[in-house]
C-alpha cells in the first residue's frame, strides 16, 4: 500500500515534471507545476495519516495555500502576457539568451 | 528551552517587516510619493536589522523556530542586501510591499527550524520576486518573470518532493539528519532547489535572463539578499548531511559554476548580463566554500569564510549594480571614457571591480583567500586549481571593464545620469569593500562570533 | 599594537599618495615630498640604528586569525631593497617632473612605492602576499593610462600574466602553511619559521612557489608579459618595473622558497640552475634581435635576472650575496637605461634603433651616461654590474661549473646586443627618417638624476664592501 | 700598508687624479688644456715606474693585498699589487713608451674637436694597462683587461662618424669579449679549484692539488683569452681593422697597452700553462702560424698602417712562438723591443699622414718622402732595421734569442724561424722603400709634405733611441725578470746571442731587405703588377687566407639565428601562444553560450539533468 501510494505520487510528480519540461504552452506548464506540488501532497497526507502525524497533515494544508498563491502569480503573469498580445507559448520567450 | 518563552525576540525583526509591509499597503491607499515610501521601506529594514543585532544573542530551538548564529548572520545579510534597492526603490507601494514581503520570507527562512518553515520562507521570498521582475517595465521584463517563475516553481516542487522523501525517512519535518537513502535523496532534491536559487550550473540558466530584464538595483538585490538566503538554505541542508551526496558534489559543482560563469561573462557586451554571469561565478566560489566547509564537518565555527564572502559580495555586487544605475551604462561600450567624464565614479567602480576580481588589498581578495584556504585545508586541490583558473579568466572582464572605463576614450552618453543617491551608494559600497579588505580583524570577529577561529 | 618605524616606511608613501590624489595641480610637489621623506626615513633609520639596529625595528602585532598577524621585519637584504625602492621612486618622480599628467600619476607611484616597501618589509606571509598583489594595481594604471600606443593591451597582459603567477604563489603559500599546520599543529605564517614538508607534497609546493615567484623574475618561459609591459610603460614606470618589481621574484625565492625547502632547493639545483642559465642566454639572444630600444633593455633584464638566480641557487656565500647585490645593480643600471630611453622618447617620441643616430655629437651628456649605464649593464669590471655577476658566477662555478659556462657565455653575449644598439643610436649617421635633430642634451634636472645613479654605479663597482656586508648579514641562514 | 712603496701608489693615483681633474675641472672650462694634467700624470707615472723597477732590480718583490673588493661570508676578493720582475719590466716599457706617445698625441690631436675626450680615454687606456701589470690576482687583472678593451673600443671608434671606425670598434670589442669569455671562465674555474683564491701566487701554489682536467681546461681558456687580446689566430682579425682609430691610438695599442696584455698574461700564468702537457707547443705552433700568415698578408697590404698592423700580429706570433719553446724571457724581451720599434713605426706613419693631411695613408699616396721628411725617414729606418732584426738594433737581440731557440729545435720550427725572419724584414723594407724612395709611376709622390711641429718629432726621436738601443739591456733584463718569478724551475734567462744565430738571422733578414729592394726599387712596378697578374693570390691574401670572410659569415649567421629565434620562437610561437589563451577562453565562452538558448524548456531540461545527476550520486 505504502509503496503504491508513493508510486502514484512519484508518477504524478514525474508526469507534472514532464508537462513542465516538455510542453511549451505556458498554461499547461502551470498545470504541470500544480500537479507536481499536489502529487507531493498525496504522499504527505498518506504518510502523515499512516503515522497519525498532524504535522504532515497541516503541512499539506499550508502547501495547498502556498500552491494557490503560486498559481495566482503564475496566472497573472500569463494573462498579462496574453493581454500584451504576446504569445503564451514559451518558445516565443527567447529574446534573453547567450 | 521551554515553550513558555516563545521567542518574541527572535521574531521581532519579522514583525517589524510585517508592519512595514502593512504600512506600505496602507500608504498606497493615499497619495504617497516615492520618497516617503522609500523611507518607510528603509526604516522597516533598518529596524529589522537593529532588532536582529539587538537580540542576536538570544538563542532558541523550537519545533518551528530556531535562532542560532546562522539565523542572525543570514538575516543581517538578507536585510542589508535589500537596503540599496530600498533606497532607490521605484514602483510605488506595491513594489515596497513586495520587497518587504520578500525580505520577510528570507527572515522566515533564516529562523526556521523546520523543513516546512523553510519551504514557506522560500516561497515567501520567491513569489514577490517574480512579481517584482514583471513590474520593471522593461521590454523583456515579462519574459524574465515567466522564466523565473517556471524555473522557480519547478525548483520549489522539487524541494517539496525532497521534503516528503526526507519526511518519509525521519518521520519528522524538523531539521534533523536522516539515516537512510530516502533522506539523502530528499536532501539532494531540496539541495537542487537551493542550488537553483543561487544559480549553480547547470541550474543557472534563468539567472542571467532575470538579471538582464530587471532594473540594475533589483538585480543587485537578487544577487545579494536572494543569494544569501539561498546559501543559508543550502548550508542548513548541508549541515543535515555533511557527508551526503549533496555535500560531496558541491566542490565539483562549485568549480564548474565558477569556470562556467567566468567564461560566459567574458563574452558579454551587455553589462547587466555580464554581472549576472559574474554573480554566477561568485556563487561558484561560495559553493566551493560550502563544500569545503561540509568536507570539514560542517561545524558552525567553520562557516565564517562563507559569511564573510557573502558580506563582501553584498557590498561589491550592490555597488556595481548601483554603479550601472548611476552611470546608466547598458553595454560595455557605454563605459568608455568614463574615467575622464566622471573620475570619482570611475575610481569607485574600479575599486569595486578589483575587489570583485579578488585583488588585494580589497575585501574581495580576503574573501576569496579565505575560501581558497578552506579548500586547501579540506584537501580539495582539484577544485582549488579550477577556482584559480576561473579567477584568472574573471580578471579578463573585470580588468577589461576597468580598461574600458579608465584607459579608453569615449563619447558622452546621451542617457541622463541617475540620482545622486546611487552615486553615493557606489562610493559607500566601494569604501566598504576596501575596508573589509584592510581589516582582517573583522574575519576573526566573525569567526569568534561563530564560536571558533582565532 | 603600536605601529613602529617600519610601518611608517610603507604608510608614509601610501598616505602621501592619498594626499597627492587630493592635491590636484600640486600633486607632483606632494609626491616629491612623500618620496623624499620616505628615502630620508630609510636613510636616517639605517644611519641611526646601524645594521643590527635596523633588524631590531621589527614589529609584530597580535594574531588576527589563524596565525595571521601584522608583522614587519627587516634585515640587510630587505633594507637595501627598500632603499632601492625609495631611491628609484624618487628618481622616477623627478624624471617625470615635466610631464603633463593628472594627480593620479603621482599618487600611483607613491602607492606603488608603498606596496613595494610592504613586500620587502613583510614578515607575515599573508601580509607579504597582500602587498605582493597590491603592487599590481598602481602598475596596471601606470602602464594603461600613461604608457605608449599599445598600452592598454600591455597593461592587461601584464596584470593577467603576473596574476597567473600569483595564483601559483598563493597556492604554494597556502599549501606551505597548511602542511606546516599538519606537521606542527599550529598556525604559522611567519616566513622565517616555516619549513615545508618532504615528499611529493613538498615538491609540489616548492614548484608552485618557484613558478609563482618565477613569473615575476621572470624565469623563461614565463617572461612573455615582460617585453610588452616594459616597452609600453612610461619611462618612470619601466624604471619601477624593471628596477624594483622584478626583484620581488628573487626576493621571494630567497625569503620563502629556499628557507622553507633548503634541501629540495639543493637537490633540484641542476634544474633550477638550468632555468637560470637558460634565462641568461635566452634573454641575451632575444635582446640581440630587437629593434626597439626599450624592448632591448627589457630582454636584457631577463638575461640579468638570470645571473641573480644563478647566484642565489648556488647557495654559496658569494653566490647568495652577489646574486642579491645584482638585484640592486640591475635596478641602478637598467633604471638608468630606461630613464635615458625615456628622455629620448620625451624628446622625439620614438624608441626605435633606426630612429636615431649621431646622438654622441648632439647630446654628449646623454651619451656619457648611456655609455656608463650600458657598460655597467654588460658587466664591465669597475662598475656595479660586474660585482654581482662575477660573484654569482663564482658561486655557481663552485657547485655546478657547467651552468656557470652558460652564465659566462651570457656575459660575452651581452656585448653583442648592447653595443650594436649603442652604436646605432649614438654613433651611426642618422638615417632618412631619423628624429635625432629633435634631441637636445640633458638638462640640469636630468643630469642630476643620472649623476645620482652613476655615482652609485661606480661606488658599488669599486667599493661594494658595505653593501655586500649588509646583504651577507641576511644570507647566513641560506648557505649550505 | 707601509710595505707598499710610494711609487706604487703614485703609479695608480696620479692617472686617476689626472683623469678626474680633467673631467670635472679642465674639460668644462678649457678643454683645449686637457692634456696638461694628463702629461703631468704621465711624467709621474714614468717616475714611479722607474723607481719601482729600480727597487725590484735591487731585489724587492711585493705581493700584497691592499683592500677588499668583494666579499660574501668567508669568501672574498682582494685588491692587491704584485710588483715583480715580469711586471716592472713590461711596466717600465709601457710607462715610457706610453708617455711619449701621449706627448705625441697631444700634438697630433690638438685640432680635433674631441680632443679632450680623446686625451681622457687615452690616459684611461694607459692607466688600465698599468693597473693590469701590477695586479696580484686574476680578477683584478680581469678588471683592467676589460677596461683596456673598453678604452680600445671607444678609441678605435673615436671617429664614430666613419662607418668603418664603428665597425672596427665593434669588431674589436666583440672579438675581445669572445676571448674574455675564456679568461673569465678560467678565473672562475681556478677560483673554484683553489677554494676562492685568486692571487697568482696562491693559485699556482694550490694548483697541483686540483683536478687535472679542470686545470687543463682553465689553462686552455687562458690561452684562448690571450689569442684575442694578443691577436693570435683565430681571434686576431680585429687588430688590423683597429687601424680606424687615430694613429696615436694604434701606436699605443700595438706597442704598449693592449696587445701586449695577452702575452703578458701567458707569461704571468706560465706556471699554469707549462704544467699542461703540449699546451706550450700548441701556443708555439699557433704563434708560428700566426706569424707566418700575418707576415705573408703584410707583404701584400698597401695601407701603411695596415702593414704595420699585420706586422704586429706577426710579431705577437713570434712571441707566442718563443713561448712554445718555453722561452719566456726572450718572449718578454721581444715584447719590450717590439714596443719601442712599433711605436716609432706607427708614429712615423702618423707623421706622414699628418703631413699629407689624411687619417690613413696608402702606398699609392706616398713615395719619395725621404727628402721631405728626413727625421721621420731616419726614425722609421732605425725602427725598421730593429724590426727586421739587424744587428745591432734592439730587434736583433730579442728576435735572435728566439730564432736561436728555433734553430736548436731544428726541423719545422727552424724553417718557421727562417720564414718569419725573412718575411718581417721583407714587408717592412718593402714599405720603407715604397714610401720613402721613389716616387714611382703609380704613386702621388711627396707633394707638399713636410715635417710637423716639434711635438710630433721629439717623442718619435726618443722612442727610436729605444728602438735602437733597448736590445743591449738583455743582461739587466734577465736579472730583473728573475726576481719574483713564480715557477720553481726558475725564469729562463735571455740567452746571449750566438754566432750561428747571428749569421742565420742576419742572412734571413738581409735576404728580406734585398728582396724588398729588388722588387720595389729595381722593379718599381712589381707591387702593382703582381696584383694584376695573380688576382687569386691577391684575393687570398686580402681575405687573410679566407679567414676574414669566414668570421664575417659566422657572425652574420649568429645574428641571423638570434633574429630567427627571437622572431620565430619567442615572438610568434611562444608569445602568440600566450596571447591566444584569451581567445581560447573567449571561444570556450561562445561554446558555453550556445547552451543558453533562451528557451525556457531547455532551461528546465538542464535543471532536470542537474537534479538527476544529484540523485544518481545518491543512489550510486
Amino acid at each position: 500500500m505504502t509503496l503504491s501510494i508513493w508510486g502514484v505520487s512519484v508518477l504524478l510528480f514525474l508526469a507534472g515534471l514532464a508537462m513542465v519540461v516538455l510542453r511549451r504552452q505556458l498554461l499547461a506548464m502551470l498545470l504541470g507545476l500544480e500537479l507536481m506540488i499536489n502529487s507531493v501532497n498525496i504522499a504527505l497526507v498518506y504518510t502523515g495519516s499512516l503515522w497519525a502525524d498532524a504535522e504532515a497533515l497541516s503541512a499539506a494544508l499550508l502547501i495547498l495555500a502556498i500552491a494557490a498563491a503560486e498559481v495566482v502569480v503564475g496566472l497573472s503573469l500569463i494573462l498579462k502576457l496574453n493581454g500584451a498580445g504576446a504569445p503564451v507559448d514559451s518558445s516565443g520567450l527567447s529574446e534573453l539568451k547567450g | 528551552m521551554n515553550s513558555a518563552a516563545f521567542p518574541v525576540a527572535v521574531l521581532a525583526p519579522h514583525l517589524a517587516l510585517g508592519l512595514g509591509l502593512f504600512a506600505a499597503l496602507l500608504a498606497g491607499m493615499g497619495r504617497v510619493g516615492e520618497r516617503p515610501l522609500r523611507v518607510l521601506v528603509v526604516a522597516a529594514l533598518g529596524a529589522a536589522l537593529a532588532l536582529v543585532w539587538a537580540w542576536h544573542r538570544t538563542q532558541t530551538g523550537g519545533p518551528l523556530i530556531r535562532s542560532d548564529e546562522f539565523s542572525w548572520l543570514g538575516q543581517l545579510l538578507c536585510y542589508g542586501g535589500a537596503i540599496p534597492l530600498a533606497l532607490v526603490l521605484s514602483g510605488g507601494d506595491i513594489s515596497a510591499a513586495l520587497l518587504l514581503g520578500s525580505a520577510l520570507g528570507m527572515g522566515l527562512l533564516a529562523v526556521s527550524g523546520n523543513l516546512l518553515m523553510l519551504f514557506i520562507g522560500l516561497q515567501f521570498m520567491s513569489l514577490p520576486g517574480y512579481v517584482l521582475v514583471s513590474r520593471q517595465g522593461r521590454p523583456r521584463s515579462y519574459e524574465g518573470a515567466v522564466k523565473y517563475f517556471f524555473a522557480g516553481g519547478t525548483a520549489s516542487a522539487l524541494f517539496l518532493m525532497g521534503l516528503a522523501l526526507h519526511y518519509a525517512d525521519t518521520r519528522s519535518l524538523a531539521l534533523e539528519a536522516g539515516s537512510g537513502v530516502l533522506s539523502e535523496a530528499g536532501l539532494a532534491l531540496m539541495g537542487a532547489a537551493a542550488l537553483f536559487k543561487i544559480g549553480c550550473v547547470p541550474m543557472h540558466f534563468w539567472l542571467p535572463d532575470v538579471y538582464e530584464s530587471s532594473s540594475p538595483e533589483l538585480a543587485g538585490f537578487f544577487s545579494t539578499s536572494m543569494k544569501a538566503a539561498g546559501f543559508l538554505l543550502l548550508m542548513r541542508l548541508v549541515a543535515l548531511g555533511p557527508d551526503s551526496a549533496l555535500a560531496g558534489s558541491l566542490p565539483a559543482l562549485g568549480a564548474l559554476t565558477m569556470i562556467f560563469g567566468a567564461i560566459l561573462a567574458l563574452r558579454q557586451q551587455g553589462l547587466q548580463r555580464l554581472f549576472a554571469y559574474s554573480s554566477i561565478s561568485h556563487a561558484g566560489n561560495l559553493i566551493l566554500g560550502v563544500g569545503a566547509w561540509a568536507a570539514q564537518g560542517a561545524r558552525a565555527a567553520g562557516a565564517a569564510p562563507v559569511f564573510f564572502y557573502l558580506a563582501v559580495y553584498l557590498l561589491m555586487s550592490n555597488g556595481v549594480f548601483q554603479f550601472l544605475r548611476a552611470s546608466s551604462a547598458v553595454s560595455r561600450g557605454d563605459l568608455r571614457g568614463l574615467g575622464q567624464r566622471d573620475p570619482s565614479q570611475a575610481a569607485a567602480a574600479s575599486a569595486l571591480l578589483l575587489s570583485l576580481a579578488g585583488i588585494p588589498p580589497t575585501g574581495g581578495f580576503l574573501a576569496k583567500f579565505l575560501i581558497f584556504w578552506e579548500l586547501v585545508k579540506a584537501g580539495l586541490y582539484g577544485a582549488l586549481a579550477v577556482a584559480g583558473l576561473a579567477t584568472l579568466v574573471s580578471l579578463g572582464y573585470y580588468l577589461g571593464l576597468v580598461r574600458d572605463m579608465v584607459f579608453e576614450e569615449g563619447d558622452r552618453l546621451d542617457r541622463a545620469r541617475q540620482a545622486s543617491l546611487s552615486r553615493s551608494l557606489v562610493w559607500v559600497c566601494a569604501a566598504g569593500a576596501l575596508m573589509l579588505g584592510l581589516g582582517p580583524s573583522l574575519v576573526s570577529a566573525l569567526a569568534r562570533a561563530l564560536g571558533g577561529g582565532g | 599594537m603600536t605601529l613602529g618605524w617600519l610601518s611608517l616606511a610603507w604608510m608614509l608613501p601610501a598616505l602621501f599618495g592619498a594626499a597627492a590624489m587630493m592635491a590636484g595641480a600640486r600633486a607632483r610637489g606632494v609626491a616629491l615630498w612623500g618620496s623624499g621623506l620616505t628615502l630620508s626615513l630609510w636613510f636616517v633609520l639605517g644611519w641611526t640604528y646601524g645594521l643590527e639596529g635596523v633588524e631590531s625595528l621589527s614589529e609584530s602585532g597580535p594574531v588576527l586569525a589563524w596565525g595571521i598577524r601584522y608583522a614587519l621585519f627587516t634585515d640587510g637584504l630587505s633594507w637595501s631593497l627598500c632603499g632601492l625602492t625609495a631611491f628609484l621612486t624618487l628618481l622616477s618622480l623627478l624624471s617625470s617632473w615635466r610631464l603633463r599628467v593628472s594627480a593620479a600619476y603621482w599618487a600611483c607611484f607613491l602607492w606603488l612605492e608603498a606596496a613595494l616597501m610592504g613586500v620587502f618589509l613583510a614578515r607575515d606571509l599573508f601580509l607579504f602576499y597582500v602587498f605582493w598583489e597590491a603592487t599590481l594595481i598602481p602598475m596596471f594604471f601606470i602602464i594603461g593610462l600613461w604608457g605608449s600606443e599599445n598600452r592598454r593591451h600591455a597593461a592587461m597582459k601584464f596584470f593577467l600574466f603576473t596574476f597567473f603567477g600569483s595564483l601559483f604563489l598563493l597556492l604554494g603559500l597556502l599549501g606551505l602553511v597548511s602542511e606546516n599546520h599538519r606537521m606542527t599543529g599550529g598556525w604559522n605564517w611567519d616566513m622565517a619559521a616555516l619549513t615545508g614538508p618532504d615528499g611529493g607534497m613538498g615538491l609540489a609546493i616548492f614548484l608552485a612557489l618557484i613558478l609563482g615567484f618565477g613569473v615575476k623574475v621572470p624565469i623563461v618561459p614565463f617572461h612573455a608579459w615582460l617585453p610588452d609591459a616594459h616597452t609600453e610603460a612610461p619611462a618612470a614606470g619601466s624604471v619601477m618595473l624593471a628596477g624594483v618589481m622584478l626583484k620581488m621574484g628573487v626576493y621571494g625565492i630567497l625569503r620563502v622558497a629556499i628557507p622553507a625547502f633548503p634541501k629540495l632547493a639543493w637537490d633540484l639545483l641542476p634544474w633550477l640552475g638550468l632555468l637560470a642559465a637558460v634565462n641568461v642566454i635566452y634573454g641575451a639572444i632575444c635582446a640581440m634581435a630587437q629593434s626597439d630600444l626599450k624592448r632591448l633593455v627589457a630582454y636584457s633584464s631577463v638575461s640579468h635576472l638570470g645571473f641573480c638566480l644563478l647566484g642565489v641557487f648556488s647557495r654559496t656565500p658569494e653566490g647568495l650575496t652577489g646574486g642579491s647585490l645584482q638585484l640592486i645593480n640591475h635596478g641602478l643600471s637598467t633604471g638608468a637605461l630606461f630613464l635615458l630611453v625615456g628622455f629620448l622618447y620625451e624628446r622625439a617620441h620614438r624608441r626605435g634603433l633606426a630612429d636615431f643616430g649621431d646622438l654622441a655629437s648632439r647630446a654628449p651628456w646623454m651619451t656619457l651616461f648611456f655609455s656608463i649605464a650600458i657598460f655597467s649593464s654588460i658587466g664591465l669590471p669597475g662598475l656595479n654590474g660586474f660585482v654581482g655577476e662575477f660573484m654569482s658566477l663564482a658561486g655557481m662555478t663552485r657547485v655546478f661549473a657547467g651552468l656557470a659556462v652558460a652564465g659566462v657565455l651570457g656575459v660575452a653575449l651581452s656585448a653583442a646586443y648592447a653595443l650594436p644598439a649603442y652604436q646605432a643610436v649614438f654613433w651611426r649617421e642618422p638615417g632618412p627618417g631619423s628624429v635625432s635633430a629633435q634631441v637636445g642634451d640633458l638638462d640640469g634636472r636630468e643630469k642630476a638624476i643620472l649623476w645620482a645613479l652613476t655615482v652609485l654605479m661606480f661606488a658599488i663597482g669599486l667599493y661594494p664592501k658595505p653593501w655586500l656586508e649588509m646583504i651577507w648579514s641576511a644570507m647566513q641562514g641560506l648557505q649550505l | 700598508m707601509n710595505l707598499v712603496p710610494w711609487s706604487l701608489w703614485l703609479l695608480i693615483a696620479s692617472p686617476v687624479c689626472a683623469i678626474l681633474a680633467v673631467f670635472f675641472f679642465v674639460r668644462p672650462r678649457k678643454p683645449q688644456w686637457s692634456h696638461w694634467p694628463i702629461l703631468g700624470s704621465c711624467a709621474l707615472v714614468c717616475l714611479a715606474a722607474t723607481d719601482l723597477t729600480s727597487r725590484v732590480y735591487a731585489g724587492m718583490v711585493l705581493d700584497v693585498p691592499v683592500a677588499i673588493w668583494m666579499l660574501g661570508g668567508d669568501w672574498y676578493l682582494p685588491f692587491g699589487f704584485r710588483v715583480d720582475g715580469l711586471g716592472t719590466a713590461v711596466l717600465l716599457m709601457v710607462a715610457w713608451v706610453g708617455a711619449l706617445i701621449q706627448v705625441y698625441a697631444s700634438g697630433y690631436m690638438k685640432h680635433d674637436p674631441g680632443f679632450s675626450r680623446f686625451v681622457l680615454l687615452f690616459h684611461l687606456f694607459y692607466l688600465a694597462m698599468i693597473g693590469l701589470l701590477v695586479s696580484n690576482n686574476f680578477v683584478q687583472l680581469y678588471l683592467f683587461w676589460e677596461l683596456v678593451g673598453v678604452c680600445s673600443y671607444f678609441l678605435i671608434g673615436f671617429w664614430y662618424q666613419k662607418e668603418s671606425a664603428r665597425r672596427a670598434a665593434l669588431q674589436a670589442f666583440l672579438a675581445n669579449r669572445v676571448g674574455d669569455f675564456g679568461l673569465m671562465l678560467a678565473v672562475l674555474l681556478l677560483m673554484a679549484m683553489t677554494h676562492g683564491n685568486t692571487s697568482f701566487s696562491s693559485v699556482f701554489r694550490l694548483l697541483p692539488a686540483a683536478p687535472t682536467e679542470m686545470v687543463t681546461l682553465a689553462a686552455f681558456l687562458v690561452f684562448w683569452a690571450a689569442t684575442a687580446k694578443s691577436a693570435q689566430f683565430p681571434l686576431y682579425f680585429w687588430l688590423p681593422d683597429a687601424m680606424e682609430g687615430p694613429t696615436p691610438v694604434s701606436a699605443l695599442m700595438h706597442a704598449a697597452t693592449m696587445v701586449t696584455a695577452g702575452i703578458f698574461l701567458l707569461v704571468r700564468a706560465w706556471p699554469l700553462i707549462s704544467s699542461i702537457e703540449l699546451l706550450p707547443q700548441l701556443i708555439g705552433w699557433v704563434g708560428a702560424a700566426t706569424a707566418i700568415g700575418a707576415g705573408l698578408v703584410a707583404c701584400a697590404k698597401t695601407d701603411l698602417k695596415r702593414v704595420l698592423a699585420y706586422s704586429t700580429v706577426s710579431h705577437l706570433g713570434i712571441m707566442a712562438f718563443a713561448l712554445g719553446f718555453g722561452e719566456t724571457a726572450p718572449a718578454v724581451f721581444h715584447l719590450l723591443t717590439h714596443g719601442f720599434f712599433k711605436a716609432v713605426l706607427f708614429l712615423c706613419v702618423g707623421n706622414i699622414a699628418h703631413a699629407l693631411g689624411k687619417a690613413s695613408v696608402g702606398v699609392d699616396e706616398t713615395g719619395g718622402l725621404a727628402a721631405k721628411m728626413p727625421l721621420t725617414f731616419g726614425c722609421f729606418t732605425a725602427a725598421a732595421l730593429s724590426l727586421a732584426g739587424l744587428w745591432p738594433f734592439a730587434g736583433f737581440y730579442s728576435k735572435d734569442s728566439i730564432l736561436d731557440a728555433a734553430f736548436h729545435q731544428g726541423g719545422l720550427q727552424a724553417a718557421a724561424g727562417v720564414a718569419i725572419a725573412f718575411l718581417s724584414s721583407f714587408y717592412i723594407f718593402r714599405m720603407l722603400f715604397l714610401s720613402f724612395l721613389g716616387p714611382r709611376r703609380e704613386q702621388r709622390g711627396p707633394g707638399h709634405a713636410h715635417e710637423g711641429e716639434p711635438v710630433l718629432g721629439i717623442p718619435v726621436f726618443f722612442l727610436s733611441l729605444g728602438a735602437v738601443g733597448a736590445g743591449w739591456l738583455s743582461g739587466p733584463l734577465s736579472r730583473l725578470l728573475a726576481s719574483g718569478w713564480m715557477l720553481r724551475t726558475g725564469m729562463s734567462p735571455v740567452p746571449d746571442w750566438t754566432w750561428n744565430g747571428l749569421f742565420a738571422s742576419q742572412a734571413c733578414a738581409l735576404a728580406g731587405v734585398g728582396a724588398a729592394y729588388f722588387l720595389t726599387t729595381l722593379r718599381p712596378q712589381w707591387d702593382w703588377d703582381w696584383r694584376r697578374r695573380f688576382p687569386r693570390v691577391e684575393r687570398l691574401l686580402e681575405s687573410d687566407f679566407g679567414w676574414k670572410p669566414t668570421v664575417a659569415a659566422f657572425s652574420a649567421l649568429v645574428v641571423e639565428a638570434a633574429g630567427m629565434f627571437s622572431r620565430g620562437w619567442d615572438t610568434r610561437l611562444w608569445d602568440g601562444l600566450v596571447e591566444s589563451t584569451a581567445d581560447w577562453a573567449k571561444r570556450g565562452g561562445e561554446r558555453a553560450a550556445s547552451l543558453a538558448t533562451g528557451q525556457l524548456n531547455d532551461y528546465l531540461w538542464w535543471m532536470l539533468a542537474g537534479t538527476t545527476g544529484l540523485l544518481y550520486l545518491v543512489l550510486r
